[in-house]
């Protein structure tokens, strides 16, 4: 039971990490119809960024204050991927409008060769450390209760505590403000959103920062779990079952898919998997998005897929 | 009236599709402010393209105007972008819906009054002017866009359009797909805010019939070059006209189902 | 419209109700459709008429009602059931395959007719071909008679609007069907185009016998080239019967046509 | 014409596996540059030409095949993939394949693997070394029985190599062995450390590359499970994996093959006097010494000493073809004079290979992360010939059978 | 003024519904074809063979294969290296298990095994549409390269999960040399490839085409969604396993899963997204353009001299591709192919613009 218990939690907050990567997806697919393959390289490229301003600013400018150093990182960082999302918007999105979903798509994936060279070139292909002081050690529950308690990853926890309040603020902008009409507008029909004047160029630079956002808070806590190297930008591939789970165009369900997806899969795991000779997680959590899909195929909380004669 | 300012010029404009589809071969129209003018033409005839060519949502289906200038008060306006274009008030509703699927229908007009920056109170008011113009958009206010009949949206597509408050509406086809009844109220609107509230338009129809009631002057459009134009009195008293896109061959109205030629406009155009 | 003989019923709509959550789209509708004739369906936007084809097709289920096609009662049709049985369709909204040429769009209408397999058609030599070759030449004859030779193999999404209902329509008739429903088919053309396309209707009704169902919001063509109206009002039916009955019916007066035509 | 010796240089700089890759690059051709400054192997210049494969297999073929027609005469493919499709391909075109550490464990057997040479060690050696090494601390073989060994590794071919012989260990020694794969490239483990917690196992191999390691150490800590208990394979054991774990993986400790981070090394010092004093250094000068850098200079050192062997049979000065490569790195005898000549003095021991041994020799030790650098904290080790040779020759003869093979004759050893 | 159709009169529709209905096309494809065959082998060098030649007819088949379900059916898949991966251990499998398996067979069985499997995956696609299937498709990815690694039998008890076969043959032709390599890969390509165009321009291809444009409507016309999509699914299924048998047997000689990765998966997406979807021709485009342009990227600082680290340059490499896919995406979305009709439509209006 104590076991039991702890996988439940350990995938839950596995599930919250993955739920952070899902957000920029939705973002993204839910604001210009855009299914993003390179939230994996933004992710990259956000981590590499703050990993090394927070080397170099302090080296640059001769103090030495961790956190002093950790702002300003976080800043310039920022800076990076809101000129990252102008560029993206300027020189590839403005120029493919009213395209079809997979040639955006593969759009998408250009970007991540570039922006995966991009990085690297500037900012090296070592492993880098990004200190923001996320404790590492465990913490037990329950110990009276379960012989060596329940263990839980204390950075885990104030990971998923950051994921779930950008959800919530994310959620909130999309059903109540006139813009997160005007994005899901946007999605719909970018050549209607055009003819009522929605200007998508401004609109894209907007929704693609605030994924650079999320991609940099993902960045943060995700590289100082892992170190900031090249496999950061893998990680997306295991959001990409929560995002189609919990529904492409919903940002709660990015949320309750991560859970999901999290809890499903390291339950898989300890469970099955030794009866099948493990490492079945990756997949397992694949078939469980397809399970659920055959039952919704628009995912628990995505908006209906509409096909009408 | 007395001779009024040109609120729309274009001027020879030629536009390409895909690089080789050469689709508009010159076309030259002025629209005067204030005024209702029709753009007539068979199928294929290049009516929306001249729209789009306007309202500049030519790029995202690979065409471009590549001779001829477009001036709207003067200003050449064919390097902005649509969203310029409805920031100066030139709004276009274009043919065949295009209705914010997911959206509901509400939520379809409010996004129209994206641009604005009047207040939420006069966008209330708006909204429930187009109500008032299209009631059955008002009981199907809730229903998602993708889910009401052909004529409910293209009612919405209207309605959104003028929730911009627009001073100028490029309206492709109208009529389509509306019961005579709307056909007819979504004239009266045009003509209503025509004259209350100056706003021009400029209407592709292929309703020859009611468009040249209710339009001030008509150009007709055939094969990407203009070959007729006029002030719409005298398009309706033209004999070619009244022929060939009145359909009252010698004066009456023929059956349909005694009309046993066809081709005779295209001989007439060679 | 005396030299025409009109036969028995073909298709039987009996008391179909439709509901999609709270909409009632359709309430208690039965009307018939005689064999060869012209049968209209008219009625104000939302009043149900699209719907009630795509019950026809099968798209939709009605929740109640039950539809008989030459005798034999369905109260759920599979699309593919009612194309073998010789139902075809055209679509308000251009349901044409963008991506495909023309000859290929009216081609697919053919597609219920070709027999040979998989493994033919990939060696193609043959049989294949052979078949391919006789129904493209019925293919071609459609095209001719809707006058869209020049843009034979133009992609249909490049066509304008007006001819891609054309294109639709052949595709309909390339399925030879006995009934042929047709969704607004004139929506968009001027009055000439519409002449041609009235001439394209009636001559499939007279020389093929085709029985044919349409919606139509012009009443000009609807009134000429009809035997009988049915009216559909907010999914009730206000109205059936020949159009000079149906014109002066209150109901429809009020509901649909405004002033008397 | 000028006499030069060219070698292929396959390198990964860029990709999951860049930081591990690196400091590898940068070594083996430091070493071939000091060879250079040294004047060459007997006076035939080395060129080189390096080739990315980012660590993968079909950009490694194409690689192959490019430098393949510039003149290579012995390739190090670095990658347990690009090894197996070169295995394939390389004895049609008479070039010897290098694998120090890696690739093939049966490939040993020179008598079916002719074109294959995995010196200094395979996979199954280490393996068997880290079973020896608990053992020992426990005191004992026979104190193995009943304990539990968990193997967390590399799901890949690579990470599945050693699972042959620690089977074979556990039966005969009666300990438990628990499985436990990491889907590649290993950036979640929270199941698999989980699992650990669990069950609690005495030990943990570690058989990962790349992110994996210090993703799996970072669970350790988050999981509680000591760092001591941690035996890495000696791809699990340079700095790039405990780096940015830092303190909390402190007493970590993984197999050295042969050599671990030695900047002091005569060698090094001879790198950094005659390459990196010049300028012409190829990574930063701290890097120099690590333990994969030394890796990259050991392997292109091996690489250096097959053709100069092949010399003094086939002539000095002379610029040697694969095939005379071959035979000298089958004929290769490293004796400690040598090696100490070659600054190469407690970095490794002697290795001398024959026609039917591809290896030469496996001496390993252990070393441990103390939280700043790797220090040895064990004596040599070698395979259990006994356990791993019959293996090693069941696994070839199979190879052969499969392939429709012949062993090779003595005769054919002699060429 | 060369290019033109002036005055070639179709006498029938078999003559019309010829692949390339314009001669100068045909000539130009058949030349092309002789080049391939006799020219190609009297200049290429083996580098061109292995590493160029070869990989690039193997990918190209198997983007035929994709592009069937993708281009033509509409359904876009992230899981074709699975496919490809089923096709080789299949083949793989019937060579080593049954004694004197002819090669051609086993490939064709490689192909079959692939045709299983993929219509086993292809049944969510009734329900699953569009960016949903496509995600969903990754599950058959990830299942096979899990399957490959864990179930010995598969790769017939191997330790390490890596296979290899030697020895190829066909009626008694020994594949040894590249050259062969080509030769064998070059008629099977055409082959495939034209029975795939034979395929697509059939009432089949038609039904997928309608299944991707509009499925509502084409069930309307009585077009069965499941049989259309499962044949598909199945076609694309055979085309891919066999380039995988290919690609295994072949080119590498030896594999291992991870030779067909998710990676391998991306790359054949793009192959047939910048070749052109719903062209054959195009898969061909876009294999030659996608194996082509990494190498020459990769050996041109070399090749002009300029003195750059290993590293930058294949940062710089990576950057130069992504710029250049998104440069072609925006020059032409619909690829390559579409790029070479437009241009061909020129042509046919040359000297006179429009
Ligand atoms: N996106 C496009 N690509 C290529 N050709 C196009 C495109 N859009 C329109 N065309 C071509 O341009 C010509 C004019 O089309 P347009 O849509 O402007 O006609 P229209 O007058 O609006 O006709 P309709 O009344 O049928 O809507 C047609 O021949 C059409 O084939
Ligand atoms: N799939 C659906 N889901 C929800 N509501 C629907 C659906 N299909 C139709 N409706 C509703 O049913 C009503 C009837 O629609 P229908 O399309 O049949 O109208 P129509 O008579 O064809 O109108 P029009 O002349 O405007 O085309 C409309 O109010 C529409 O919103
Ligand atoms: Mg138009
Ligand atoms: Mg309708």
């Amino acid at each position: 039971m104590g076991f039991f218990l702890e996988t439940l939690f350990g995938g839950l907050m596995a599930g919250m990490l993955y739920s952070l990567i899902a957000l920029g997806f939705v973002l993204i697919f839910k604001a210009s119809g855009v299914f993003n393959f390179a939230q994996g390289a933004m992710v990259l490229f956000a981590a590499l960024a703050m990993a090394r301003f927070s080397e170099w600013v302090p080296a640059l400018l001769g103090f030495d204050n961790k956190v002093v150093a950790n702002l300003i990182a976080f800043v310039l960082a920022m800076g990076c991927m809101i000129i990252v999302a102008w560029v993206i918007e300027r020189f590839v999105l403005g120029k493919l409008v009213n395209q079809e979903g997979i040639t955006l798509l593969m759009a998408t994936l250009g970007i991540t060769y570039f922006l995966d060279g991009f990085g690297q070139t500037i900012f090296g292909s070592d492993i880098y450390k990004i200190d923001v002081g996320m404790p590492k050690d465990p913490i037990f529950l329950m110990e009276s209760t379960f012989p060596g308690g329940i263990l839980i990853g204390s950075e885990d926890l104030i990971a998923a505590g950051i994921a779930a309040a950008l959800v919530v603020a994310l959620a909130v902008f999309f059903q109540k403000t006139a813009t997160g009409r005007a994005l899901r507008a946007v999605a719909d029909d970018h050549q209607a959103a055009q003819s009522i004047g929605i200007p998508l160029n401004r609109i894209w630079v907007i929704v693609w920062s605030v994924a650079g956002f999320a991609a940099l808070v993902a960045g943060i806590i995700w590289g100082s779990k892992l170190g900031v190297q090249f496999s950061l930008s893998q990680v997306a591939l295991k959001a990409l079952p929560v995002v189609i789970l919990g529904g492409l165009t919903s940002v709660p369900g990015a949320i309750i898919g991560g859970l999901l997806i999290g809890v499903g899969e390291k339950l898989s795991e300890v469970y099955i998997g030794p009866l099948l000779g493990g490492g079945i997680e990756i997949w397992f959590a694949y078939v469980m998005a397809l399970g659920f899909l055959l039952v919704r195929p628009q995912g628990l909380f995505g908006e209906k897929i509409i096909d009408r004669v | 009236m007395s001779t009024p300012n040109i609120l729309l010029n274009v001027n020879g404009i030629e536009v390409i599709y895909n690089h080789v589809i050469l689709v508009l071969k010159g076309v030259s129209l002025q629209v005067p402010e204030g005024q209702v003018v029709a753009l007539l033409g068979g199928n294929g005839a290049g009516k929306t393209t001249t729209l789009r060519a306007v309202s500049n949502l030519l790029a995202g289906e690979r065409g471009e105007v590549t001779k001829g200038s477009i001036e709207l008060r003067g200003e050449r306006i064919e390097k902005l972008s649509t969203s310029d274009m409805v920031d100066r008030g030139v709004v276009q509703v274009m043919e065949g819906r295009h209705c914010f699927a997911h959206l509901s229908i509400e939520e379809n007009l409010l996004t129209g009054a994206y641009t604005r920056t009047d207040g939420k109170a006069a966008v209330a008011q708006t909204l429930e002017k187009v109500y008032n113009y299209f009631p059955r958009l008002k009981t199907r206010r809730t229903s998602q866009a993708a889910y009401t009949s052909g004529g409910e949206q293209q009612m919405c597509a209207i309605g959104r359009a003028l929730m911009a408050n627009p001073k100028m509406v490029l309206l492709d086809e109208p009529s389509m797909g509306l019961a005579p009844q709307i056909v007819e109220e979504v004239f009266e609107i045009v003509k209503d805010l025509n004259t209350k509230e100056r706003v021009t338009f400029l209407l592709a129809e292929q309703n020859t019939n009611i468009a040249l009631r209710y339009a001030d002057y008509g150009y007709i459009l055939e094969n990407g070059r203009i070959v007729m134009d006029g002030a719409a009195k005298d398009l309706r008293e033209n004999e070619d006209v009244k022929e060939f896109y009145l359909g009252m061959g010698g004066g009456d109205r023929k059956s349909f189902k005694d009309v046993k030629s066809y081709k005779r406009r295209k001989r007439w155009l060679a | 419209m005396t030299d025409k003989k009109i036969g028995d019923v073909i298709l039987d709509v009996q008391n179909i109700s439709l509901r999609f959550g709270g909409v009632k789209a359709l309430t208690d509708i039965s009307f018939n459709v005689r064999e060869h004739e012209v049968r209209a369906i008219i009625g104000p936007n939302g009043a149900g008429k699209s719907s009630m084809l795509n019950c026809i097709n099968g798209v939709y289920t009605p929740q109640e009602g039950r539809i008989t096609f030459r005798g034999q009662a369905f109260s759920h049709m599979n699309s593919r059931q009612v194309a073998e049985m010789g139902v075809a369709r055209t679509f308000q909204n251009l349901a044409l395959f963008k991506g495909m040429s023309v000859i290929d769009n009216i081609m697919t209408g053919r597609n219920l007719k070709m027999k040979t397999n998989i493994f033919q058609q990939a060696i193609r030599w043959g049989a294949a071909e052979r078949e391919e070759s006789a129904h493209r030449e019925f293919v071609e004859h459609i095209i001719d008679f809707l006058e869209i030779q020049p843009h034979r193999k133009t992609p249909v999404g490049r066509l304008p609007y007006g001819l891609q209902k054309r294109v639709d329509l052949g595709r309909a008739l390339a399925m030879e069907p006995q009934v042929l429903l047709l969704d607004e088919p004139m929506a968009g053309m001027n009055v000439e185009e519409k002449q041609d396309m009235c001439r394209f209707i009636l001559d499939v009704n007279e020389e093929f016998g085709t029985t044919i169902v349409l919606i139509e919001h012009d009443m000009g063509v609807v009134m000429d080239i009809s035997d009988r109206v049915v009216v559909l009002d907010y999914g009730k039916k206000i109205g059936d019967g020949a159009p000079d009955e149906v014109r002066a019916n209150e109901d429809v007066i009020r509901a649909y046509l405004g002033t008397s035509h | 014409q000028a006499k030069e010796q060219f070698f292929p240089v396959l390198v990964y700089r860029t990709g999951a596996y860049a930081p591990n890759g690196v400091p590898f690059a940068n070594g083996y051709v430091d070493y071939l540059k000091l060879v250079n400054a040294q004047g060459g192997i007997n006076g035939v210049k080395i060129t080189f030409e390096e080739c990315e494969t980012g660590y993968a297999t079909d950009r490694g073929v194409e690689c192959y095949e490019r430098l393949k027609g510039k003149g290579a005469t012995v390739f190090q493919p670095l990658s347990t993939g690009i090894t197996f499709a070169l295995t394939e391909k390389a004895p049609a075109d008479k070039i010897p394949l290098i694998t120090a550490g890696y690739g093939r464990s049966e490939s040993a057997d020179g008598g079916v693997f002719k074109w294959n040479f995995p010196l200094l060690g395979t996979y199954w050696v280490n393996a068997d070394v880290l079973v020896q090494h608990i053992a020992k601390k426990e005191g004992g073989l026979d104190k193995l029985k009943g304990k539990k060994i968990a193997l967390v590794y590399h799901d890949s071919p690579f990470g599945k190599e050693p699972i042959p012989v620690l089977q074979e260990r556990a039966r005969t020694h009666g300990f438990d062995l628990q499985l436990l794969p990491v889907t590649a490239p290993g950036v979640e483990q929270k199941a698999t450390w989980l699992q650990v917690r669990q069950s609690r196992p005495d030990y943990v191999f570690l058989w990962g590359w790349g992110v994996m390691n210090s993703a799996a150490l970072k669970e350790a800590v988050a999981t509680g499970y000591p760092r001591e208990k941690m035996y890495g394979v000696w791809w699990a054991g340079a700095e790039p994996d405990v780096k940015d774990v830092g303190d909390n993986a402190k007493g970590y400790n993984a197999a050295a093959m042969q050599h671990g981070a030695q900047p002091d090394a005569k060698v090094v010092q001879n790198i950094m006097a005659q390459v990196h004093a010049k300028g012409q250094g190829t990574g930063p000068k701290e890097e120099v010494g690590s333990v994969l850098y030394m890796r990259g200079m050991l392997s292109a050192m091996l690489g250096v000493e097959g053709v100069k062997r092949a010399q003094e049979r086939f002539g000095k000065g002379k610029v040697m073809t694969g095939e005379q490569t071959r035979w000298g790195l089958e004929n290769l005898a490293l004796d400690q004079k040598k090696l100490d000549a070659l600054g190469f003095a407690g970095v490794m021991r002697p290795v001398s290979t024959s026609c039917v041994d591809h290896m030469g020799s496996g001496w390993t030790r252990i070393h441990t992360w103390d939280g700043k650098k790797w220090g040895f904290t064990s004596d040599w080790y070698e395979g259990d010939q006994q356990i791993l040779k019959p293996m090693v020759k069941a696994a070839a003869d199979k190879y052969a059978a499969e392939k429709k093979l012949e062993r090779r004759t003595p005769a054919d050893c002699q060429s | 003024m060369l290019y033109r159709e002036n005055g070639q009169f179709k006498t029938s529709y078999r003559a019309d519904q010829q692949i390339f209905p314009i001669l100068q096309d045909r000539v130009v494809i058949g030349l092309l074809i002789a080049f391939a065959f006799f020219a190609v082998p009297m200049m290429a060098s083996e580098y061109m063979y292995r590493a160029i030649l070869v990989p690039f007819l193997i990918l190209s088949l198997a983007a035929i294969g994709l592009n069937i379900l993708v281009g033509y059916c509409g359904q876009i898949s992230l899981g074709t290296g699975a496919f490809m991966a089923i096709g080789a251990y299949g083949a793989y499998n019937f060579m080593v298990r049954i004694e004197g398996m002819p090669l051609l067979a086993a490939l064709v069985l490689g192909g079959v095994c692939a045709t299983v499997v993929g219509v086993l995956f292809g049944i969510p696609s009734l329900r699953i549409k569009g960016l949903y299937l496509a995600v969903a498709t990754l599950a058959a990815q990830f299942f096979t390269d899990w399957s490959f690694l864990r179930i010995k039998w598969f790769t017939n008890d191997s330790s390490s999960g890596s296979v290899s076969v030697s020895g190829l043959k066909l009626l008694g032709w020994n594949i040894t040399t590249p050259l062969d390599k080509y030769l064998f890969c070059l008629g099977f390509v055409i082959v495939c490839a034209w029975l795939a165009k034979n395929l697509v321009r059939s009432h089949i291809g038609r039904e997928w085409m309608a299944m991707r444009d509009m499925d509502v409507a084409a069930a309307v016309i009585g077009i069965r969604p499941i049989y259309a999509k499962l044949t598909a699914f199945a076609v694309s299924s055979f085309f891919v396993g066999m380039a995988g048998a290919l690609w295994g047997f072949v080119h590498l000689g030896s594999w291992e899963p991870a030779a067909f990765s998710i990676d391998r998966s991306f790359q054949l997406l793009f192959m047939v997204i910048i070749g052109g979807l719903g062209s054959i021709m195009g898969s061909f485009f876009g294999a030659a353009f996608i194996v082509i342009l990494p190498i020459a990227l990769n050996q041109i600082p070399a090749a002009m001299g300029i003195p750059i680290s290993t590293a930058l340059a294949s940062h710089l490499e990576a950057m130069i591709f992504g710029a250049l896919i998104v440069f072609f995406l925006i020059v032409e979305p619909h690829g390559l192919a579409r790029l070479w009709s437009t241009a061909k439509e020129k042509l046919r209006l040359w000297p006179f613009p429009h």
